[in-house]
Order: structure tokens, then C-alpha cells, then sequence
């Protein structure tokens, strides 16, 4: 696809006869089967509402890692964007327009519409086979328990088949095209231009089957718009206006997409070259399955034998001068403990990314949830603190990186960054930055040795980084390993005090990543009832819930807290401003107790562990009984 | 330190660091130490381009010996580790050292997959049969019987072969020494640092304080020709102290001979170090004292791609600092994105 | 469930849960765990006393389907977990299912060990060559040129043989059989049930949504007879659609013959199982399709002291609970107290 | 040896003429090369300091775990003891009389001396090669440095050869008899019966050589004794009468020796067979050591591939309905996380030991510290709390595996017990309890299938702790993992709500585990300036600062907690009464972090990362600063 939709298929811009009415946000979410294709359609919407100039936000909601037979519950896979004329900050907690493509769908999903919301089903699923699978004893478009919504009983498979019949097309190929004539019908209800669709279908499908598969498709959206348009049931198509971004390049992406762009970027400013090694894990894989595909850009990626082989393959490139990232999720983060306390006393500069999933063990592997921050402060033998860092949201993924190999290269230690499954497969519209905009990260390795005596490796700079001198250098031969070691020279030392001012100094240079980080900046009054302290992906959410919670007259105001360790230097200041320290966060109240160990604030958690992101309504209402003296937490 | 960068004609001594060498007195780890120092200063070893790299043990303290770069890395890891470093850094040497514990046992998984890929590091396992560092319990290759502190009554487990386990995971180069023994372990090191390929050689050391004179059969002068058998690519497989003994094939195994009596040296096996498969490297391998003599020497050395070149085709070439920035803006600009005015 | 405890005359059915089972259409898996209950039933295996441990990925999900006791481990530590088992339940019958992923990347080092202690458990691979639960990325077990989603442009590494690992491990029974080929699949597990010492069967298991049909030239019913060789024990090795072609040996290694026109059956190597060393065994796991014909059932059995036996010999006989009280405040007084008054 | 001194060999209690002293309190340290036998002289005589009714404290502080050159700095090894007449709680800050058997010896323990301390050294190991191999320009014994200290220059050596030339013995083996020459020297000191020893040498040695040896060794220890009695610098010997202890059979135990008798004990009470599990790693190997020894007592070990394949062999032990156990520190504890987190989540009983080193890495590894409380704590993925313990000195070791075991069972929980390298090789007196003052723990395993149902493995008791049925129970066959469960039935769900809710459960029951501790208990007044909060191996520096404080008046109390997770009932209560809370931590302030972030109660830490024991005057001193109002901390 080209920058901005193309014409080099024939242009059809239909246009509805039904009158429109206005909205400013919709969400729509669409959900069928794991082979439906929702995920497809989604992303179509997605592309299509960015075009159309509005704000958005996606949240994919994966099945669980696991195989499930065709039209079971625990084979649901859904798709949520809202779209809006306004700033979009969360994918919605309720849904305006549910697809769902059968019973399973249907039941899985109910509880997230909105009162009067339009459902769309595909009326031929619904039959006995289809209906038992998903558990329904009796059909719920007939048992009244739909009552309070718009339901349209679309009977997407046959007029999906009836429309793809010309092009020859075997009876499975044939019902896939059923999310396309899902799509159109929301085209048409939306009022988006199906060309760039259109094209898309061009460029994804071309010659398959000798155009067969691109033609199906292109038919049953077309057919999915005649719907809409036709069917009585639907009385009017709505628009919503577009939203006013900052001007500029925009593109849709993932947490992930984000986060590997930034690493990407992070070495060419530091002149490096991006050495990925990682063990396939939900969610972090797709980080590897982007970056393999970027060679061209001087990535190399290793898919190690494990987690601890990615892990110490990093520690060797990093030896080696690499810039060396690692990422998985939780249980493999956890096994890769034992080797960072390893990168801690060798400190080499070095990315470690946990995107973060359900837990503990096995857990829910494709839920979102961010309760490995204790685990990412703490979970190491001994004294081996590192920086911290957690994005807030999929576009922030990109500056984090960039950030996290600053602060690794400055400081020369590992940084671990928390990104979550709701962050890494959440998209939203990401301003491209000028190569420009991005700050060059200086790296220096040295060349010769001292003047004055034998290279100390580990002699420090003002921020107490010791040099990154690299293999192949002449006369700065070194060793160096995990005992404790002399400052200066690095040899081993089991001298006492040496052992304290190394822990001491460990611990402060990490310390001073404090002056390569921003203040903690707030939105909303600078003094208040309540701060709602947000951190890594609940930004949304926090946000949207302030906004909504100020209109209503109270006195709060939301800061999301990017740098988990060290947190920045004006953060004790800014929480003693409030009355209260609200802390929304996907686990038992973590980062709310190291406030309270490290700042001796009162801050307290909204803790929520179900695998799901907050919705604005849960922190909203938690905001409401803070401000109102309710302080029952 | 800061000794000469370009050794003009190295010694031994050149490759010495500062540090006291803190092995127990007797430990057979002094040997490899010094031979590995005269190796390098044989193949004129450039220091800045050299790394050791350990995991955890005794063995593991040999990169602070060696006035190259090195990194003491943690139990079981160092072939991860170094296949890591050599992934991005090609040009270097790299050799790996690792004890039976270390490299067998926590670390085997990571060994196995090294090897598979043919990284091109030289792996240097030496194997006492123990763990020293943790002062003396049984170690994978220990033998039933063996009295170590974790097991009072006896280990009654048969051993891990460290070469079968090599061979099976497709090693392109595996190799047997013994630590006193300098003559084949000097040539097997010139072997190995010659070796394009992932290198594997277990080094019989001898364990003073926790196993002492387990390979006394294999060390000592006198008894040693007739318990071990000097592999030579292209010769008949004859030992003995007055070399009248030799391996002759019988079905698809190995069987000791005496030569005369009709049995000349025509009717033993030709060793093969590249014969295409490795059956015979893995019967050699598998000779164990006392019932068959040992394999000393090279067991098999064949070429094919390392990790590097299978996986370095992909890299990219090298670019202006102008032209990756570009690539870079196309690439964060993407094909799919709009304009907002 | 509460289904009869002893079943009389058990039906396949009888080891069935109430749980869903959960594999994508036309994965390979269904058609092992239908062999499986099958052969659990033809063996009348109490439920009770069956345990089924796995690691994580699609086939480790197997013991969910199964209704007998069932622990789903963590990735790659199925072998250490049954093994920990089967150390304090001798009694029990313990199942081991692992991938190859599963068992081949991240848990080899635990198979190794497993093996090499003839831990009396009975490991089944499911092989597939590709990681199924997380979604198409290359394994251990995957053939250069294999696209997957993290090798994009083709994995470029030699895979691990499976079966040549798990004899390198001195495993005392070793096999392999395919998902649907149900005569070998049956025979091999009825074998392995019976088998004392751990068990390593291999299964080729077509993945329908990443790798489809990498084993078809095994499965299809035209073609298979020419592209594997089913093994029997003490039988001359023959294969081919006509049963007209088969393996002789040529020096250390194997070669495909066509019988007649001289060649006979009496050229060809007969099957051992119980061979002394395990090279014909390692001949056979290494033919690989298309060069060779691959070797499909028991590779190798042969009978070694299991770990329960070895260690068990020293573990204390039963004691009435005052006989261990007594002992137990004999241990606690010690040698060399004294007393206070 | 029998259970008094025996009098199988020749009696031979000598008697000095010289004066006698009396003393309430002796530190006495040997020091030497680490092949000079002081692990086994000290060992000696504090067995014969217990028999002559003394309570006492040692502390063996080994080389770091590697080899050194013979004679050098990094080669000591040394064993330091405190015997007295009144209680004993640490093995004392300083040195009354240190044994130094050649210059590396004393240069690296010479700090350790009281002012005017006896420093007896072996006169003919101060040549030039034993004084440059430890790095001495000049003889320390000549260049006036130990002024204000009593040294002895014995000549040791030549004393000991020439006493044992007879035996025959090769000078080698002779030398090795230095170590009982000065053994003898110090038991005539402090008038030391000779004959425990004189039997366990004859225990020990036997026939070596032919009786040699051990004849050797005899010599040496009587020749030491005469040597004390006849040279004229020794004026006086002294006497330090018998301790007031409680009646009772006792004996000399280390924290791991009586960690062993501890999970031994726990398993009779609960009618298991101990399943040990573990790969070596100091400071916990001797764990393994010691309980491979006692098969007889039905104990299972297995030395397995690596911590990884030893938890989860536990894993699966426990599910077989074993007392399953591991052992590890710092490095093999972080790879065991992962592991940790299926216990947690498969509601598994098992113990885990931890004997913290020094960190990170490999740090230091045969030195104690206390860094591992937040990785016990939080270094698993996910949410996944477990117990904690931490036994109060080696004793307590054997008291805090059955407790440990109790609570695993009664919870079914994993439970981590954190020890250190200092309370694993401490020793003290210890009261071999009758088993009758030990309380049973009941296990149960349900043995047939409910009348109403199916078999529900996640169902719970009133303690929320679920069945341990086991395999080979007929009807009771049941699968479990590490999915999130649906609570009861244990099969697999994803419900947002059961997830909420098993999580809420997991750390509810780990909560519930304050039923089954005891409150924590106070030394000193109720409230006060300040209370001194220990854990873990600190307790006797933290009881004799405290005691000490007191006789100066100032109003300070001490407890010390052994239950880190959850806390004693009343803790935050205790806390409020005080001042100050000091908690004085071989770390860089975890628990009292801890304490803030769950209590909200400001205590501070008195923080130690030297690889070594808290001082009591390190203690005492913080003490009187708080109580002196110099809040520096
Ligand atoms: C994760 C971890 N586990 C255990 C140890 C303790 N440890 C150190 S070296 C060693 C084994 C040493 O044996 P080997 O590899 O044979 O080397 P050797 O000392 O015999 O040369 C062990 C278990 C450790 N350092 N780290
Ligand atoms: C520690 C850890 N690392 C990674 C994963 C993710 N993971 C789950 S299954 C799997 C591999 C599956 O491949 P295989 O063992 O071949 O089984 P298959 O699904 O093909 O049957 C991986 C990498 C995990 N669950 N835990
Ligand atoms: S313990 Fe053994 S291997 Fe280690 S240094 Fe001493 S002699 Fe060598
Ligand atoms: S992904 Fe492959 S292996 Fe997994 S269930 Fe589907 S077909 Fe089977
Ligand atoms: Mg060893
Ligand atoms: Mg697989």
C-alpha cells in the first residue's frame, strides 16, 4: 500500500442514500472464531478509521495459547477500536457495534456492549450444532435475553457465499470471506471508504488462486456494504467526524511494531549494530518475528536454545561491543535471573524486555496483566539493582527503547523495560519522527591504553560508568566475571570494604540514571484530592478516567510513571501535593508498596488481576469514592 | 600488563597475566594452562583478538591466566555465551572452557546446541571426573563406585560420555587429551586453534584433592601405551608399548588384536578423522578403559558451514552512515502510513 | 469421572476425560492419543497407578485428555519432574510427552540425564519440527530452508537428530513411530509400556497449521513402504513397496541395496535390538529421507539397572513407626553429646 | 566418640603449676593456611569447651571458594570461637587470643584483636618466603607493628617434628601435626582437659600408617600442652568456669547440621521419607553431604542436573506425596523461579532452602550475607507469594525446618526458608530435644472419591489449603499444571473473575499461615527508644548489643522475626511502640523496606554488605545514636 490511498484498482466510492447521523467516538468490536479472520478485519477498520482522519485505539483480545475447536468459547477471537473526532486514550470499555460472527462469539462477548448497542450476527451460525457448541440452551436472539439491544440478524455465510459464487471458489475459501462481508457491513454503518481495503486485498491476496481469493473477498465486502444499504433494518449510517491530531506522518502500531522501530533506531543513533536473542514466548515473540525480518536494517537475530542461552548470548555480544537485547515474558524473565545478576557485575549496557502476561507460571499466557514489576526490581540474588522503565502505550514503546539503551550505554548496565500483552498487541496511530527529532546516543569505546599504567576496567566516569572497552583493542586486554571484583582494576577482591563501596556504587550509578530521565510531569491541578498514579500500559485508561472525573468537578489529576527505578527526582514532591496516591495497576498493588518503601508516601493500589486491561468506569468510579471521602481501600 | 600489543615472536610468558594462579599444587590444570600459553605464543596468537571465556569450577578460572580478554561468565553457559559474542564479532578467537560439571551437566543443553550450530569456538572441557570448586561430589562422568561427598556409599550411576554426547550433536571437530600428556595435547590444540568449526576436546585432568590418579592409566609413562590408543588420520590404529596391538573392525564394533600370528598391521581399522559418517568416532569414543584402550588425539574433523556463515549471508553490508539513516526513515515511515496537515 | 477404579474389561474410552480436547483440525496429536487410550486399554492400565507429566506446547497438553493422573509441567522440565516421581513411587507407571522443542531445545539437558540414569520412565517426542503453541517459529528438529516466523528467510542450521541424542545418552530403549501409521505406532507403545528403563520414542506428528505434511513421504500409503524401513528384531532389514530393496552394511555404515540379481536377503543386516554397542542403532537413527530410508520402530532395547535400582538399593527398609522414632532420637543424640544437669 | 569423654586410652589429665586466671569469656581464633587443619583444631576445642560446661559460639570463616597458592592472603582459613561461663550469642567481635600459623595468617586477622590480646604464631613460618608470600616488606613479629599486643613466637614447627619424630612419620605427614601442637598450646591456656581429644584423634586416625598418624597427632597436642607449661613467656594460664545452661542432653551443632536433623525430624513427625534434591553450590552443599549420609533414616537424595531439574524433580516428588525438599543459594535459587512458580501455582507442600551468600552472581561465595529476603519474596513471575522463614541461628535451623514443614502441608504451599553461610557453619550448643516435646504434623491424603461428585483437587479447607491426593489413589485421578484454575475443579479457566479470585486465594492462604506462627516476641521493655528488629543469623549480634544497651540504661528491646512472609499477628503492633525501629540487615535495607511498604511503619535499616557478620559494637553503636536523638540514618 502506497502513503495515501491509491487509485490503481477501480475506484468505488459508494455512497449511502440512508440518512447519516453524527458521533464523536464509536467502538466497535469484532468477534468470531480464531479462523474468522477478526483480527483481519479489525486491522482493515483500523487502517480505513486512521485515514478517515480519526484518533483510535485497538485492543486485540487473543484466545488463550492454546487450540480450541471450531466454535467453542475458548476459540473466541476479538478485536476492539474505538475511533473518534476527539483524542482517543483507551479501546473502549463498551462496545457501540459488536460483530459477532457466531453463538461462541456472541456469548463470550455480550458483557461488553453498551446499553442500546448494535449487534450484528451472522444469523446462519446460529444454528443447533453452533448454538451447543458455544453451550446456549436456547437461541439467544430469540429468548428475549438481547432485549435493550439493536440486534441485526444478518445471514452473513449464505449471502457471503451467493456473493463469492462467480468467482469459482471452493466452498471453505468461500466462507472465509465472511469477515469481508462482515467488514462492509460496518463500512457502509460507518461510512468509511472501502478503497484502501479494496487495495489492500490487491496487495495481500493478488494472484492466489488466480485472483479467485482477491476477487471473493472484494465481493463480499462490496456485498456486506448492499447490505447495509438494502437491509430495512438498519435505518441510518453514521459518521464521525475527524479528530484534529498534532499535523504530521502518522502510522498504526502495535506496542511491539513501536518497540521494534525503536530498537531499530536506538542503534543507528548509537552507531550499533541490534543483536536480538530470545526464545519464542506469548507475548514477546512477535518482537522476534519483526526484527528476523529486518536484516536489512543490520538486525541479527538469534533464536536461542532457551531463555538463559538468549540471555548470556547477550552478555557475549554485549562483551563483544553489540547493542544486545533480550525479551520474553514472565516465566522465561524469571529464568533468566540468574544471568542478569551476571550482566549487573560485568556492567555491560544491555535491553531486557518482559512483556508481561498472566500469571504466575503458565498462567493465562495471552492476558494482559503487570505483575512481574517486583520480579523486575527484585527477582536477582544479591544486591543487583537495574534501571526499570515501562512504556505507556503501544507509540511509547518506541521512545523507551530509545531511552532504555541511553541510560544502558550512559551508565553501562542492563535496563529492563516492562511492556505487557496489552501494550505489545494494542495499536494506535504513531507520528513518525524525523530522523532529525531523535537525539544521536553517543557510545565511545576506548582505543588505547592509559597512559599512566595498566587499563583499569573498571575505573569510572562522573556518572560512575566504567569504559566499554571492546575485544580486539590492543593493550586493553581485561577479564572480567561475576565474583566481586576491586573498583579500578576489576580483580577479584574479597576485601569487606571493597564489597560494600561496589554494592554502594552499583547501586548508585543506578541511582543516577536519575539525571538522564525527565521530572514526573502531571496532568490536571498540581495539588488536589487525588493523584492517580499510573504506570506502563494503564495510561489510557488513567488518563481518560481524569479527563472525565475533571469535567465532573474534581479535584484530581493523573501522572503515569514511566521510570520505575529509579523513579524520577521530583516524584516524592509531587505525590505529598495530593491527598491521596491512587495507584491503578493489573496486579496486587506492587508498585504502590515500593512508594511506600522507597518514598514513604500512602499511596495505595487499585489492583485488578483478571487478565484484562482497566476500564475507565473502574478507576473513575474508584476516583469518585476517594474524592467523596470514601477511603475504604 | 600493557606488554607489547604486536608480539613480534611471542613466548609463552606473554600470554601470562598478573594474577597468582590458584589452583590446588597438583591439579592438573597447570599443564593445560601452560601448554595453552606455549600454543598461543606458537601460532603467534594476537592478544587483542583472543578470548577465554568459563563457566563455574576450577577449570573456569583459566580466562584470568591468560593475558588475552576474557570473561568468567556463570556455571554452564559460557558456549551461550560465547556463541553471542562470536555471532557478532567473527574476527575473534574464541575458546570456550568448561569443566565435566559445568559443561556436561548444568550446561549440556547449551554445549549440544553449540555444537549443532557449528559455532566456531574451541571448547575445551576438562574433565577430572568431579567437581573440584564445590570440593568433591561426583560429577556426570563419574563412575559407579566413585566415593564423593555426596555420595558417601558410592555413585552408582553410569557416566555421560563427554565425545558420544559431542558427536551425536554433530560436532565438527571432537578431540580427546590428557593434561600431562603435552605432546598430544600441544598437537591437538594446534588442531583445534586451526579448526573452522565448532571444536570439542575433553582434556583428562587430573583432580589432586577430590579423584587424584583417576587417569593414572592413561598418564603414567610406563603403563599408558598400552591403555591408550594415538589416533593418526590415515594409520592403522596400533598401540601398545612395543605397538603390537591394534583395533580390527568386527561387525559393525571394534575389537583389540594382537599383531603377528597372521594379524598384521593391513587388518586393523585406517583411522578416518572425515569419514562421512561419524560410526567410527563414535566407537572410539566409546572405548573405556580397562576392557578397550582410549582414544587419544583427533576423532574426527570434517568442514562444513559454521554458524557464521550459515547465518552471516543475511547481514547486511555495510552502509554510509547516510544510507542507514535513510533506510532507517523508510523504514520508520513504513508503507502504509498518512499525513495529517 | 468416578468412572469404575478397576475396569474390568477397560475400553479406550475409559481413559478419556470430560475436557475438550483442544488441537487445531488435522493435528497429528489426535490420532497418538487415540493409539494411546487404545493401548492403555489393551493393557489394562489402572488408571491409578498411570501418570502422564509433560512440559508445554501443543502435545504437551496430552494429559488433559487422559483420565488418569496428569501434572502439565513447565517448558522442557517434564523428564526432571517424572523423574523426581518415579525416585519416591517406583510403583507408578509414568509417562513422559514432550515436543521437540519441548524435549530438543530448552529441556535436552533434562533428557540427556533422564536417560542416562535409566530413569524408568517412558518418554514420547512428538516431533513436528516446529514450535505448534507458540505459533510457527523453527526448532531444533527443523530442516534448513524451513520458513518459519522467526527464520523468515529460511532456517539455516542442521537440526538435531533426536534419536541419535537420546542413544548418545545411553538410553536403554529407543524408537520411533508416526502419528497415523497406527500398526507401528501400537506395537512400539505396547513395547514401551512394557520396557524396564526409560523409554525414548520418537513420533513424527504432522502440525496441519505450521509445517503440514513434512512427513508425508512416511505417512502417505503409496509411498511410505519406499521411504521407511520397519524394523524386526533378528529380521534381515528389507524395505520397498515390493519389499525389494534393503540395507547392507559397507564398512561402518549402511547402504541401500535392490535385492536380486545376486543381492540377497541373507547380504542385508539383520536387526539387533540388544546389539552390545549401540552402533547400529546410531546408523539407523541418522538415515535420513530422501538420501535414506528412515528407520521406523524399535531402534534399540536393551536391559541396564534402572535408576530405582541402583539407588534403591540403599534405601531403608520399612521400620514400624517406633523403630523409626527410636532412630530418629538415636540420629538427633548423636555421637558426641553431653549432658547438662 | 561416646556420649562423655571416654576413658579408652590412657587417662592422661595433665595439670599446670603455673597460675590460674579466671575469665567469664574467651574469643579464641586459630588461622592458618587452609590445608593447616584450623577448621579441625577449632572444631576440637569447642567440643571440649562444651564438655567443660561452657556455653559457646563458632565461626568458621573459610577461604573464598577457590584455591590459593599455599601461604598467601587468599589461602586463610580460620575458626573462631567464644566460650564462656555466661550465655554466649555470638563468637564474639574481638580476638583474646588469636593462633596465626604463618604471615598470611596473621596479616589478614590481625584486625580482629582486642587491644593487649595474645597473638601466638609459629615462629618458624615467619622466614622470608612465608613473609613475602604474604606481602610483607618486614617482619611484622620485629618491626614493632603488634606493640600492645602479647605475642608468643612458638616455634611450631620445629616443636611439632621434633615431638613426632619417633612415630615415623614423613615430613609431610609431621607437618601436618602442627595444627594439634597448637591446639595443645591453647588448651593449656585455657585449661582444657586433652582427653575428648586424645580419643577422637584415636576415633579419627586409627590405624593410618599404621597407628602413626594418629600417635603423631598425640604427640603434637602434648607437646603443645608442655610447651605452654615450660616456656617462660606464657606467665599464666586461665579458666573460664562452666555457663548456667538450661538441664539437658546437648551437643555442637551447625545450622546446616541441624537443618538436616531438622527436616529428618520434621519427616518422622509427619510420617514422610525426606526427598532432597539439589546440586552443589556452596554454602549449601554440605545439606546434600550430610543428608546422603543418613539413608537409614529412610532419606532420599538425588544430586541432580542443575537447580532447575532438582526443583522440579521436587515438583513432581511432592505430587507423588513426598516430603520434598531443596537447597540452593543465591544463583541456583533465581534459576529455580520459574520452577517455584508452578509449586506455587500447583498448591504443592515443599521446602526450599536458600544459605544466602555474598552477591550478586558469583560475589562472594563462601562469605554470609542477607540479600536474597526480596528475591525469596518477589522473584517469581506473576503474582506468586509463598511463606518465608528464616531461622534465628543454627539451632533454630532445626526448629524452622519442622515449623517450615508444618506450614507447607497445612497450606499446601511451597515455603522458602532463608539461611546464610553464617548460620550454616556457625555452630552452638544445642538441646537435643526428646520426641515427645515435639508435636506430630498431620498429613492426610483423601483416599476415596467423594460420595457426591467428582473428585475436586482444587477445593478447600477452612485454612483455604486444597487436597493432597495422590497418585495411586484410586478414583481420586486428577490433572493439574500451571494454566490458571478454575477453584474446585481445578480444570483450566480463563474466567477474568476465577483469575481475580484464585489470585486473591493464593495470598490469602499464604496470609492465613499467621495462624499457625507465633506472635513475635520482645526482649526488653514494651516500649521504648528503640527496638532492635532482627532476622535471620543476626539474632546474637542483635541480643548482645541489646543486653549490652540495656546495662547502659538506655531503653531499647529486641526481637527477632523468623517469619518474614506473612508477618506475626501483632508485628505492627510491637512496632508502634518504639521510637525507632532499627533493623539491622546484612543488605542494603530489605526488610525494612518491606516493613514500610506492608506496615507503613518507618523503620530504617542498619545496613552491612561486607561479606561479613554485624559486629555487636556495629549495633550497639547505631543504638546509641537513636537513643542519643542523631536520626542520621
Ligand atoms: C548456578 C550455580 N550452581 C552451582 C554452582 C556451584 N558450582 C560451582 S563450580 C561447580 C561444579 C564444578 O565442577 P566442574 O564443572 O567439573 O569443574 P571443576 O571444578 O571440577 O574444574 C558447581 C556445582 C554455581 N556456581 N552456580
Ligand atoms: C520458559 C518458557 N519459555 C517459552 C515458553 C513458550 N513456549 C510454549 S510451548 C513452546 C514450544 C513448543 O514447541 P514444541 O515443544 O515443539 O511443542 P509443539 O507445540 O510443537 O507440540 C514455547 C517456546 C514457555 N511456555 N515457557
Ligand atoms: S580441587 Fe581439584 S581440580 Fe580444583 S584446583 Fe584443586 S586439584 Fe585442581
Ligand atoms: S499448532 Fe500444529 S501441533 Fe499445535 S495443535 Fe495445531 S496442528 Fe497440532
Ligand atoms: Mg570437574
Ligand atoms: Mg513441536
Amino acid at each position: 500500500m502506497n502513503d495515501a490511498p491509491s487509485n490503481n484498482t477501480k475506484a468505488m466510492t459508494r455512497v449511502t442514500h440512508k440518512p447519516v447521523a453524527e458521533r464523536r467516538a464509536v467502538v466497535v468490536r469484532f468477534c468470531g472464531d480464531s479462523g474468522d479472520g477478526m483480527q483481519v478485519a479489525g486491522a482493515q477498520l483500523t487502517y480505513t478509521s486512521a485515514l478517515a482522519g480519526n484518533d483510535i485505539a485497538t485492543f486485540p483480545d487473543f484466545p488463550a495459547e492454546i487450540r480450541a475447536p471450531r466454535g467453542t468459547l475458548a476459540g473466541v477471537s476479538g478485536f476492539q477500536i474505538q475511533f473518534a473526532a476527539d483524542e482517543v486514550l483507551t479501546p473502549g470499555d463498551e462496545v457501540d457495534a459488536l460483530v459477532a460472527m457466531n453463538p461462541a462469539a456472541l456469548k463470550t462477548n455480550v458483557s461488553w456492549l453498551k446499553p442500546g448497542a448494535t449487534v450484528i450476527v451472522d444469523d446462519d451460525a446460529f444454528d443447533d450444532r453452533g448454538l451447543r457448541h458455544a453451550g446456549y440452551d436456547a437461541n439467544p436472539l430469540e429468548d428475549g435475553s438481547l432485549e435493550g439491544f439493536d440486534v441485526l440478524r444478518a445471514p452473513v455465510t449464505s449471502l457471503t457465499k451467493e456473493a463469492v459464487a462467480e468467482t469459482g471458489l471452493g466452498r471453505k475459501d468461500a466462507e472465509r470471506c465472511r469477515n469481508f462481508f462482515a467488514l462492509g457491513l460496518v463500512y457502509w454503518l460507518f461510512g468509511r471508504d472501502m478503497q484502501p481495503t479494496l487495495d489492500s486485498i490487491e496487495a495481500k491476496f493478488g494472484e492466489a488462486e488466480g485472483g479467485a481469493v482477491a476477487a471473493g473477498a472484494r465481493k463480499a465486502l462490496n456485498a456486506g456494504w448492499s447490505y447495509g444499504e438494502t437491509t430495512e433494518a438498519l435505518e441510518r449510517s453514521y459518521i464521525v467526524p475527524a479528530a484534529k491530531l498534532p499535523p504530521g506522518r502518522y502510522r498504526n502500531l502495535t506496542g511491539n511494531e513501536a518497540l521494534v522501530l525503536g530498537l531499530i533506531a536506538a542503534a543507528r543513533l548509537s552507531n550499533k549494530t541490534v543483536f536480538y536473542a530470545a526464545y519464542p514466548i506469548t507475548p514477546a515473540s512477535d518482537i522476534l518475528h519483526h526484527l528476523a525480518r529486518q536484516r536489512a536494517q543490520g538486525v541479527r537475530t538469534f533464536q536461542a536454545e532457551d531463555e538463559i542461552a538468549s540471555v548470556t548470548a547477550c552478555i557475549g555480544a554485549a562483551f563483544g561491543g553489540a547493542m544486545a537485547v533480550t525479551g520474553s515474558s514472565g516465566p522465561g524473565i524469571a529464568l533468566k535471573a540468574e544471568a542478569l545478576g551476571l550482566a549487573v557485575m560485568l556492567e555491560l549496557p544491555m535491553i531486557v524486555i518482559d512483556v508481561q502476561r498472566g500469571g504466575p507460571s503458565t498462567g493465562l499466557p495471552t492476558k494482559p496483566e503487570q505483575t512481574d514489576l517486583l520480579l523486575a526490581m527484585f527477582g536477582r540474588s544479591g544486591e543487583a539493582p537495574m534501571p526499570v522503565l515501562a512504556p505507556a502505550g503501544p507509540g511509547d514503546c518506541f521512545d523507551t527503547m530509545i531511552e532504555a539503551w541511553r541510560i544502558a550505554t550512559r551508565l553501562m548496565t542492563p535496563v529492563m523495560v516492562l511492556s505487557d500483552a496489552f501494550t505489545a498487541n494494542g495499536a494506535e496511530p504513531w507520528r513518525v519522527p524525523e530522523l532529525s527529532e531523535l537525539e544521536r546516543i553517543p557510545v565511545t569505546h576506548p582505543e588505547t591504553p592509559p597512559e599512566d599504567g595498566p587499563f583499569k576496567p573498571y575505573s569510572r566516569d562522573e556518572m560512575l560508568a566504567r569504559p566499554w572497552a571492546v575485544p580486539g583493542t590492543p593493550g586493553l586486554e581485561h577479564r572480567i566475571g561475576g565474583l566481586e571484583k576491586k573498583d579500578g582494576t576489576g580483580n577479584i577482591s574479597y576485601d569487606p570494604a571493597n564489597h560494600q563501596h561496589m554494592t554502594d556504587t552499583r547501586a548508585r550509578k543506578v541511582e543516577n540514571a536519575q539525571a538522564l530521565i525527565p521530572d514526573l510531569e502531571v496532568f490536571g491541578p498540581e495539588t488536589g484530592d487525588v493523584l492517580v498514579l499510573g504506570w506502563g500500559g494503564t495510561f489510557g485508561a488513567c488518563r481518560e478516567a481524569v479527563q472525565i472525573a475533571r469535567t465532573e468537578g474534581l479535584s484530581v489529576a493523573h501522572a503515569q510513571l514511566r521510570h520505575l527505578n529509579p523513579f524520577p527526582k521530583n516524584m516524592r514532591d509531587i505525590l505529598g501535593n495530593y491527598r491521596h496516591v491512587l495507584v491503578p495497576e493489573l496486579n496486587s498493588g506492587q508498585l504502590s508498596a515500593v512508594i511506600r518503601a522507597r518514598l514513604e508516601v500512602p499511596a495505595r493500589s487499585l489492583s485488578k488481576v483478571q487478565g484484562r486491561p482497566f476500564t475507565v468506569h473502574e478507576i473513575l468510579t474508584r476516583i469518585r469514592e476517594l474524592c467523596a471521602g470514601e477511603t475504604t481501600a | 600488563m600493557n606488554k607489547p600489543d604486536i608480539i613480534p615472536e611471542p613466548m609463552p610468558a606473554d600470554y601470562a597475566t598478573d594474577q597468582e594462579v590458584r589452583w590446588c599444587p597438583g591439579c592438573g590444570d597447570f599443564a593445560v594452562l601452560n601448554q595453552m600459553r606455549k600454543v598461543l605464543a606458537s601460532i603467534k596468537a594476537k592478544r587483542e583478538n583472543t578470548v577465554f571465556i568459563s563457566g563455574i569450577g576450577c577449570a573456569s578460572r583459566f580466562p584470568y591466566y591468560l593475558d588475552t580478554y576474557g570473561l568468567h561468565g556463570i556455571h554452564g553457559r559460557a558456549p551461550a555465551i560465547a556463541t553471542g559474542l562470536k555471532r557478532m564479532r567473527p574476527e575473534l578467537d574464541v575458546w570456550v572452557v568448561t569443566g565435566d560439571g559445568d559443561g556436561l551437566s548444568i550446561g549440556v543443553g547449551h554445549l549440544v546446541h553449540a555444537l549443532r550450530r557449528n559455532v566456531n569456538v574451541k571448547i575445551l572441557l576438562f574433565n577430572n571426573r568431579v567437581y573440584g570448586l564445590t570440593k568433591g561430589q561426583f560429577s556426570p562422568t563419574s563412575f559407579p563406585g566413585q566415593i564423593s561427598r555426596s555420595t558417601p556409599f558410592g555413585s552408582v550411576l553410569e557416566p555421560l560420555n563427554a565425545l558420544t554426547t559431542a558427536i551425536a550433536a554433530n560436532a565438527s571437530f571432537v578431540a580427546r587429551a590428557v593434561d600431562t600428556q603435552a605432546d598430544t595435547l600441544s598437537e591437538v590444540l594446534h588442531r583445534a586453534a586451526a579448526h573452522k568449526g565448532s571444536v570439542f576436546v575433553e582434556i583428562y585432568q587430573n583432580c589432586h584433592v577430590f579423584n587424584d590418579g583417576v587417569f593414572e592409566y592413561a598418564k603414567d609413562k610406563k603403563t599408558r601405551a598400552d591403555h591408550v590408543v594415538e589416533l593418526a588420520d590415515g594409520q592403522p590404529m596400533v598401540f601398545g608399548a612395543n605397538r603390537d596391538k591394534g583395533l580390527r573392525q568386527k561387525g559393525f564394533g571394534l575389537e583389540v588384536v594382537s599383531l603377528g600370528d597372521g594379524v598384521t598391521e593391513g587388518d586393523l581399522v585406517v583411522h578416518d578423522e572425515q569419514a562421512a559418517e561419524p560410526t567410527l568416532a563414535h566407537l572410539l569414543a566409546a572405548m573405556r578403559h580397562p576392557e578397550m584402550p582410549e582414544a587419544i588425539g583427533v576423532l574426527r574433523a570434517v568442514e562444513r558451514p559454521t554458524q557464521n556463515e550459515l547465518m552471516g549471508k543475511g547481514d547486511a553490508p555495510m552502509k554510509t552512515q547516510e544510507e542507514a539513516d535513510r533506510d532507517l526513515e523508510t523504514l520508520l515511515k513504513g508503507k502504509d502510513s498518512w499525513v495529517v496537515e
